[in-house]
């Protein structure tokens, strides 16, 4: 008797909060998912447009749907399009980016973990202070430097080439990347480094054989946020190279900027998101690893 | 023989705090010397003092006869384990091991020889091709071990090698450590802040708090005569018992006054040989107070007392009574037939009682 | 082997095929071009590159440089002269003396001459203003009244972008309709009396009028989807330089039947000569060779005429035969000849030909500030002889 | 000697590091100073003259309006992208199926470089063009989105697409933040009553501190550097309505070609930064000691 | 009187493994259950699901007689400590402990008054003001349980709340859990894999290993008659020795035979009336193994061993032994004369020997 009275003062109850459960959880894919809308929609334009003839976007609305889809655009951006007087498309230029891009990541990381190394495993005195002037470091606006490091590039005559791009790049990386690297080595306990030292490796031998092979969330993080940084960089790309070295974003500038010329804006999108294809797939192929190794420890103070 | 390791007047200050003050510790070649203390009391940094991997501030390090002060650490002829074992993550259980020889250069033969010499005497053969996160807790410690062991060092220094063990593997390990020793006949500088681990283990110890040695001896000696009140209370567990009380001579023996809320003074008589001051801190181990008739000796006395709290403990029984404002703590049989709110007559072998002076906390006898 | 390295802000197609009629020829000529496009902001981006370029020692051959600037990079010592191809091209008897000056540094030869562009262009959707019945206009009172009219007839009367520069183009066109003299002295000369006169007061009074007549969601558009509104028939009128004709003849309009085009309302011509100024590379023959023939080249009559008739503009020099130009480029360089004769050929403010960078700016932003916001003619004025006391 | 060079390699192994950074930042830092104090145009001359750039800089107004306008967008792009990411990671935290692709569309425009991306954003923002004709075809007739070409609004589109750029950021570290917040809290907090928004609020966001300072920091030098946003988006239209700091200085020295004048700005931007990190700095190393 | 908790077949699976198996408990009001098993057995699986913090998939849980299976957590009436203690970082302590009641929107007045109860209970009075990162573990364990204390519920659940102490204030937070429950005669449902901790606390224990309960029972009960193998070895302190023993009957008795290396075979009689197979594993606990004339009774037996290893450990000394090829531990007084190496006379108490299955591990007497 009591256990049936129990149980029917119960029941209602028990769906009512199993419905507002289902309620919210529907309100929470919703909002998820307008926000996704959000997050999609340039990408979207973007798309369609690069899958118009150039006539109906004279013509028509510039955000509607195609009513032909061609891809001719892609194929003119991809060997086609002119950026100058040599029409190419974007191809020759996505291998000056990979060759200022790789070299450039891969110097920047490797300097930012053998920083962080230092920073986090074998403090001296001012080291504090040493991190922190390479920390604001982080924040100095790219247009002062542009004009005193021509100089400096000129005199170590590396101007307008890749060596010199990567160079640049790779100096201004490291603030970011010793962070990213130091954050992450702190966590790691001091004990290693001492059973090693008793084991009796030096300094080199300590980071190569334990502290690198331990690292890879936060280079992962390392190499998103470098990655992205190189090869989205066009101010030092147009600064600092000259004809046969520029990277992917002069020469989707050049597509993309004319000032007296025809736009070609099905082109144009199909560029742009061409040129951002290594980036993207970047994230696709590490987003995972992304917040692992962000968890990891690089975003705890 | 000259001692295996010798710290003379040791100091160690980081930036303007002293850790440790004016540490001095001999010890003999085949010694298993214990370090002791409660947490931040500086075991840690006297052993890294020792191994070389702190820069001391004062004093000197001798190892094996030679002024070792400013040797780097992997010239010291000393192999360290550490609390979190610090295997290298990356490496297979083999590597770890194989590593140090590595590094110094040793042949692959000989690398592979005394790897297989360590693994059987340690019995982890199965485990060489793991990595560390594939292996349970003891199955670290013993790696852990091994690659202390393939150094044959003068000197091994371990620190907390077992907290981070359950209660189980930890006694086990215990066990092993302890026959390592028997076997090798090495000396071990070991630290620890388990007292049982200290008594089982050492054949000296040395129980430190804030920097400064308290009480170097056997753990026989430590245990029986605490030489203050910090080290009878650390060391033992249950904790030895300290029981405020006045005294009264009265003729050749002492009358030892303990106050009581609920009955009148519990009078003990202590007949040896003694000069106390009137007030006292008498500390009586729980095992030294027993249940009335299974104890026997010149210096037991009975008592009634009332029984608070009975704790059965598997193997004994503990029960505690209010005594002097203390808690007491008796162990009795499993068997016993103590209740809680109950009183019975108890047992206390004055043979072992120690009396400390309350202000200084010093021995008094 | 002649060397040149080319900075330019031709990027897109059409520019692009007009400058490559000169690496052709060039290497026709044994030399090697190596191309340095760098396109965007009116060539700031250029400008950037060459600054960094120059600064490390190394710089381009020949750069993509016009008006002013040109003297202002001489200032810097870094230009090469080219008097002796020059004189021995005789340029000084095929180039319009005004233009000639734009290319002289201290009575030396510094640059070479491109094309001509007139920036006062005002063009019309035939089909439009036939309906409506109205004549492309020539003064800028009947232009309002033709704008009001198609106004009323829902049809949106002035298309304009919302760039800067595109702001600027209008004003100077409402300025050279108060006479090529006050154009003068206002934007060339920059006399503090003409800057802050009524006249000048009375051009911000038409530009607000102007406002009235563009649709509401110019902001951030581009001058080319301006030009495509007027192809489409959603405007009537748009006022750009020529390089707009590349867009209706790309989308296949023919000029007199699709599209009109005439000079602004008002008398005179302002225009906008591209150039090419060779950069100091003493240190390198072969690249001195090839500035020299590059100069001789791009002034040269048959590069003169392929590159114009791909860029809408007309040729420079006057001798070279306009048979293949079409009706508006014709009408230009018509215009061309009896302006310079009667002193109303203008440089453009608007395309950095009158004026150095800082002045032009300062004049820019009061004027797009003006533009852009509901500031009254005579707050614009006094902002405008204040903007250019400061800069001088 | 050999052991003093042992003690010495941590050192030497910086070394490469901190030259490069006394002279790439700190000497290029002097440099600027140098120059903003100097009356350079077209390139950098080196006589004194004093500090006139700086009063011609505070009398500009359009230097004015950088200056608002950087207040405005990075206070709104900062607090935006935070709260915006702070809810998008603890609504991604609920067990969410599809995570990893929801994830990834988040994160995407971080990707993507601004030149193209602002052409798509002027054209969803135009009114002729965008949202406002795709809502009004829909029959709204009377709903207006205008910002773009409003003086008044322009920069909140700004700070629009800026936070449409960053705030999947945002979301990534907050999210890893959460998932390195201790389960058994979560499950105390569940014991005692607290219902889930409250547990959030009160328990788990507070103790999240340090990244929020993480955010705050990567955030705000995403917003002095901010440029391309600007440049792609509306050029610094309508008018000068949306320059930024970074966009003046960049149109002084390279447009207008008077570098004297970039200089000192850039000395004041960087007067700026100095104010918001020097204090981050304090607190993150302080932290370390305790 | 209902049991206050009583959980009915309960299954619990993460995906396809299943974590628990038929669990079936109950309790009534005043037990303290303790739940102890190897590291990943499911014990804090079970408790969460008693909490209602994992559903589950199979069973029913009911506390107070009611049917909670599907009710929120909070509904529950329960209250929690967790291992961690899971202190809000950013409260202070006294408002950790109160923040559960303003949320359920209890008026500031008897928030107070509450508080203030709790605080004097645990003697945190001058903490109230701090933050969790200003205390030590102690206090901290102190906290989390004020803030458990507040609630008044039916039930207390413990998830290893002593396991993060080290062993001295684990035993002094022992004792205090013990008065606790004592003295509030509150329900509780503990969770600990440290088995002295299981046994001075509870009064009935529940052993479990990879989700299946082993045993129920009272400490007495789980120490003296295990269930099975796994349950002999896993209680008690140095672990139970399991010796491999042939038997032989000769009459009434049973003859139990175990080999050595070094000697014959030493042969025990155990005079119970039993029925053993011809293989068994013989239990006998360390404190049943005595030093020779130290014990008495019908049952005890002596003979002579071979003693390998002397442990001393304060208030006793352990001796180790070859029997049957495993380690035999002997726990003799502190004072033994025992030496590593020689042999002495060790009295077996039979009467407290279990015998199990060499094959099933069940207990057979
Ligand atoms: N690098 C350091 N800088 C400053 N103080 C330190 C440093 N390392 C340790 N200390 C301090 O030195 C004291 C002793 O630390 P140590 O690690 O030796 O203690 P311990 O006895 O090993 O303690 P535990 O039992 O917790 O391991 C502590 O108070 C600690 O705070
Ligand atoms: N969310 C989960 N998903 C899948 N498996 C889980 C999950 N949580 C726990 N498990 C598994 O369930 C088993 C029981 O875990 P539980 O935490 O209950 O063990 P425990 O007895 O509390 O161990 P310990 O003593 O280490 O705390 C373990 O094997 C664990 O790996
Ligand atoms: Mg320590
Ligand atoms: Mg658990």
């Amino acid at each position: 008797m009591t256990d049936a009275t129990i149980q029917t003062a119960r029941s209602p109850r028990k769906t009512s909060s199993r419905t507002g459960r289902i309620v919210l959880r529907t309100l929470l894919y919703v909002f998820l998912i307008a926000f996704a809308l959000f997050y999609l929609m340039p990408l979207f334009v973007m798309l369609t447009t690069s899958l118009k003839s150039l006539d109906e976007i004279r013509t028509g609305s510039l955000i509607a749907l195609p009513r032909d889809i061609t891809f001719e655009a892609w194929k003119t951006a991809w060997s086609g399009a002119c950026s100058g007087i040599r029409c190419e498309g974007l191809r020759p230029y996505l291998l000056n980016s990979l060759m200022i891009a790789i070299p450039g990541v891969a110097l920047s990381t490797l300097f930012g973990a053998m920083n962080g190394y230092v920073f986090a495993q074998w403090k001296f005195r001012g080291a504090n202070l040493l991190f922190s002037l390479l920390l604001f470091g982080c924040f100095i606006p790219f247009q002062v430097v542009l004009l005193p490091m021509a100089r400096v590039l000129g005199i170590l005559n590396m101007a307008g080439t890749i060596p010199g791009l990567i160079f640049v790049h790779t100096v201004y990386g490291l603030g970011f990347t010793t962070l990213f690297f130091r954050n992450y080595y702190v966590t790691i306990p001091m004990e290693l480094v001492r059973a090693a030292k008793i084991d009796g490796a030096g300094f080199f031998r300590i980071f190569w054989s334990i502290f690198l092979p331990l690292s890879l969330p936060i280079i992962v993080v390392t190499v998103i946020w470098q990655f992205t940084q190189i090869w989205n960089d066009f101010l030092f790309g147009v600064s600092f190279s000259q004809a046969g070295t520029q990277p992917v974003t002069v020469a989707l500038n050049n597509i993309v900027n004319s000032t007296t010329g025809v736009k070609e804006y099905n082109v144009d999108m199909a560029a742009a998101i061409l040129a951002a294809l290594p980036t993207l797939l970047v994230y696709v192929v590490a987003g995972k690893y992304f917040i692992r190794g962000l968890t990891a420890g690089s975003v705890k103070g | 023989m000259a001692p295996i390791l010798d710290i003379k007047n040791l100091y160690k200050s980081y930036g303007a705090t002293e850790i440790l003050k004016d540490i001095n510790v001999a010890i003999e070649p085949g010694d298993f010397l214990v370090l002791v203390g409660p947490s931040g009391c500086g075991k840690s940094t006297l052993l890294n003092c020792i191994a070389g991997l702190e820069p001391i501030t004062g004093g000197a390090v001798h190892i094996n006869g030679k002024n070792m002060t400013d040797v780097s650490p992997k010239d010291r002829d000393i192999a360290m384990v550490f609390q979190s074992y610090a295997l290298y993550p990356t490496m297979s259980v083999a590597k770890n091991i194989t590593f140090g020889m590595k590094v110094r250069g040793v042949d692959a033969a000989t690398q592979a020889a005394k790897l297989a010499e360590v693994a059987a005497q340690l019995q982890i053969e199965p485990l060489l091709n793991r990595r560390p996160g594939q292996l349970s807790g003891g199955q670290r410690q013993r790696v852990a071990m091994g690659r202390a062991l393939v150094r044959d060092p003068a000197l091994f220094l371990f620190d907390e090698p077992l907290s981070n063990l359950d209660a189980k593997l930890r006694v086990e390990m215990r066990t092993e450590i302890k026959k390592l020793h028997h076997n090798l006949g090495a000396s071990m500088v070991y630290v620890t802040h388990d007292q049982i681990e200290a008594m089982t283990l050492a054949t000296k110890i040395v129980v430190m708090k804030g920097g400064v040695i308290q009480q170097i001896g056997t753990p026989a000696e430590i245990y029986n005569t605490p030489a203050n009140l910090f080290v009878a209370d650390f060391m033992g567990s249950p904790a030895m018992n300290l029981i405020p009380a006045s005294v009264r001579r009265d003729g050749a023996f002492h009358r030892i006054e303990i106050q009581r809320d609920s009955a009148e003074p519990l009078v003990l008589a202590d007949q040896r040989p003694l000069n106390l001051p009137d007030n006292v801190i008498m500390g009586l181990r729980p095992e030294d107070i027993a249940e009335a008739g299974f104890r026997a000796g010149a210096e037991v006395q009975e008592a009634n007392c009332l029984i608070d709290m009975v704790e059965p403990a598997g193997a004994d029984t503990y029960v505690v009574s209010q005594l002097g404002g203390k808690q007491v703590t008796a162990r009795l049989h499993a068997e016993t037939s103590a209740r809680a709110g109950q009183a019975m007559n108890l047992a206390f072998d004055l043979a072992k009682v120690s009396y400390f002076a309350p202000e200084t906390g010093e021995r008094l006898n | 082997e002649p060397k040149a390295e080319v900075l330019h802000w031709w990027t897109s197609g059409s520019e692009a095929k007009s400058v490559a009629v000169l690496q052709e020829e060039f290497a026709e000529r044994g030399g090697t071009w190596t191309d340095m496009p760098v396109a965007g902001g009116g060539g700031d981006a250029a400008m950037t590159a060459l600054r960094a370029r120059v600064l490390s020692g190394n710089a381009p051959t020949a750069v993509q440089l016009k008006g002013p600037a040109i003297q202002e990079w001489y200032e810097e010592g870094v230009l090469a002269d080219i008097s002796d191809v020059a004189e021995e091209q005789g340029w000084a008897d095929v180039l319009p003396d005004q233009l000639a000056a734009h290319m002289k540094c201290d009575g030396e030869w510094c640059a070479a001459p491109v094309n001509v562009h007139r920036v006062n262009w005002l063009w019309g959707n035939a089909e439009i203003l036939e309906q409506n019945g109205i004549e492309m206009p020539t003064t800028w009172e009947e232009f309002n009244a033709a704008a009001d009219k198609l106004k009323a007839a829902g049809i949106t009367p002035l298309a304009h972008g919302g760039q800067s520069w595109q702001d600027a183009t209008v004003f100077e066109t409402v300025v050279l309709a108060q006479g090529a003299d006050f154009y003068q002295s206002a934007l060339v000369d920059l006399d503090p009396e003409a800057l802050s006169s009524d006249t000048m007061v009375k051009v911000f009074d038409e530009m607000r009028t102007l406002r009235g007549y563009v649709d509401d969601n110019f902001s951030g558009r581009d001058w080319n989807l301006a030009t495509a509104m007027v192809m489409n028939g959603e405007a009537a009128f748009q006022i750009m330089g020529d390089w707009a004709k590349g867009e209706f003849l790309a989308a296949g309009k023919e000029p007199g039947k699709d599209f009109l085009c005439a000079a602004t309302p008002g008398h005179g011509y302002l225009y906008n000569v591209d150039s090419f100024a060779m950069f100091d590379v003493s240190g390198d023959e072969d690249k001195v060779e090839g500035q020299n023939i590059l100069a001789e080249l791009i002034v040269g009559p048959s590069f003169q005429e392929t590159f114009n008739l791909n860029k809408g503009s007309i040729p420079v020099r006057n001798d070279v035969s306009l048979d293949k130009f079409d009706s508006c480029a014709i009408k230009s360089s018509e215009d061309m000849q009896a302006d310079a004769a009667d002193g109303s050929l203008l440089p453009s403010y608007a395309h950095g030909m009158a004026l150095r960078g800082e002045a032009a700016g300062a004049i820019t932003d009061v004027v797009t500030a003006h533009f852009n916001s509901d500031m009254s003619s005579e707050d614009a004025v006094k902002m405008l002889s204040e903007a250019v006391a400061n800069v001088m | 000697m050999t052991k003093w060079l042992e003690r010495q390699v941590p050192k030497m192994v910086l070394a490469p590091t901190f030259a490069a950074i006394l002279l790439f930042v700190y000497g290029f830092i002097g440099w600027t100073a140098w120059v903003s104090l100097t009356k350079s145009k077209l390139m950098p001359r080196y006589e004194i003259e004093g500090f006139q750039q700086y009063t011609k800089l505070f009398d500009t107004p359009r230097w004015d309006t950088a200056m608002n306008n950087l207040f405005i967008f990075g206070a709104l792009f900062i607090v935006i992208s935070m709260v915006l990411g702070l809810l998008l990671a603890i609504f991604l935290d609920q067990k969410i199926r599809t995570e990893g692709v929801i994830r990834t569309i988040y994160l995407y425009p971080m990707a993507l470089s601004m030149i193209v991306t602002g052409t798509a954003w002027k054209w969803i923002l135009n009114p002729g063009l965008g949202v406002q004709a795709m809502v009004q075809g829909w029959g709204f007739e009377t709903f207006t989105f205008d910002w773009l070409i409003n003086p008044d609004y322009a920069i909140y589109t700004i700070v629009l697409a800026g936070v449409w750029q960053s705030s999947g950021f945002v979301m990534a570290l907050f999210l890893a933040g959460l998932r390195s917040v201790d389960g058994e809290i979560i499950k105390a907090a569940q014991v005692d009553g607290i219902p889930t928004p409250r547990i959030y609020t009160a328990i788990i966001i507070p103790s999240m501190a340090p990244i929020f300072l993480s955010a705050f920091i990567v955030l705000s030098h995403l917003a002095i550097k901010s440029f391309d946003l600007v440049i792609a988006l509306t050029g610094g239209g309508p008018g000068y309505a949306t320059d930024l700091p970074a966009t003046y200085m960049y149109a002084m020295a390279f447009s207008r070609g008077n570098i004297g004048q970039a200089a000192s700005s850039a000395m004041i931007m960087m007067a700026v930064v100095f104010a918001i990190v020097v204090p981050y700095l304090y607190s993150e190393l302080r932290a370390k000691h305790d």
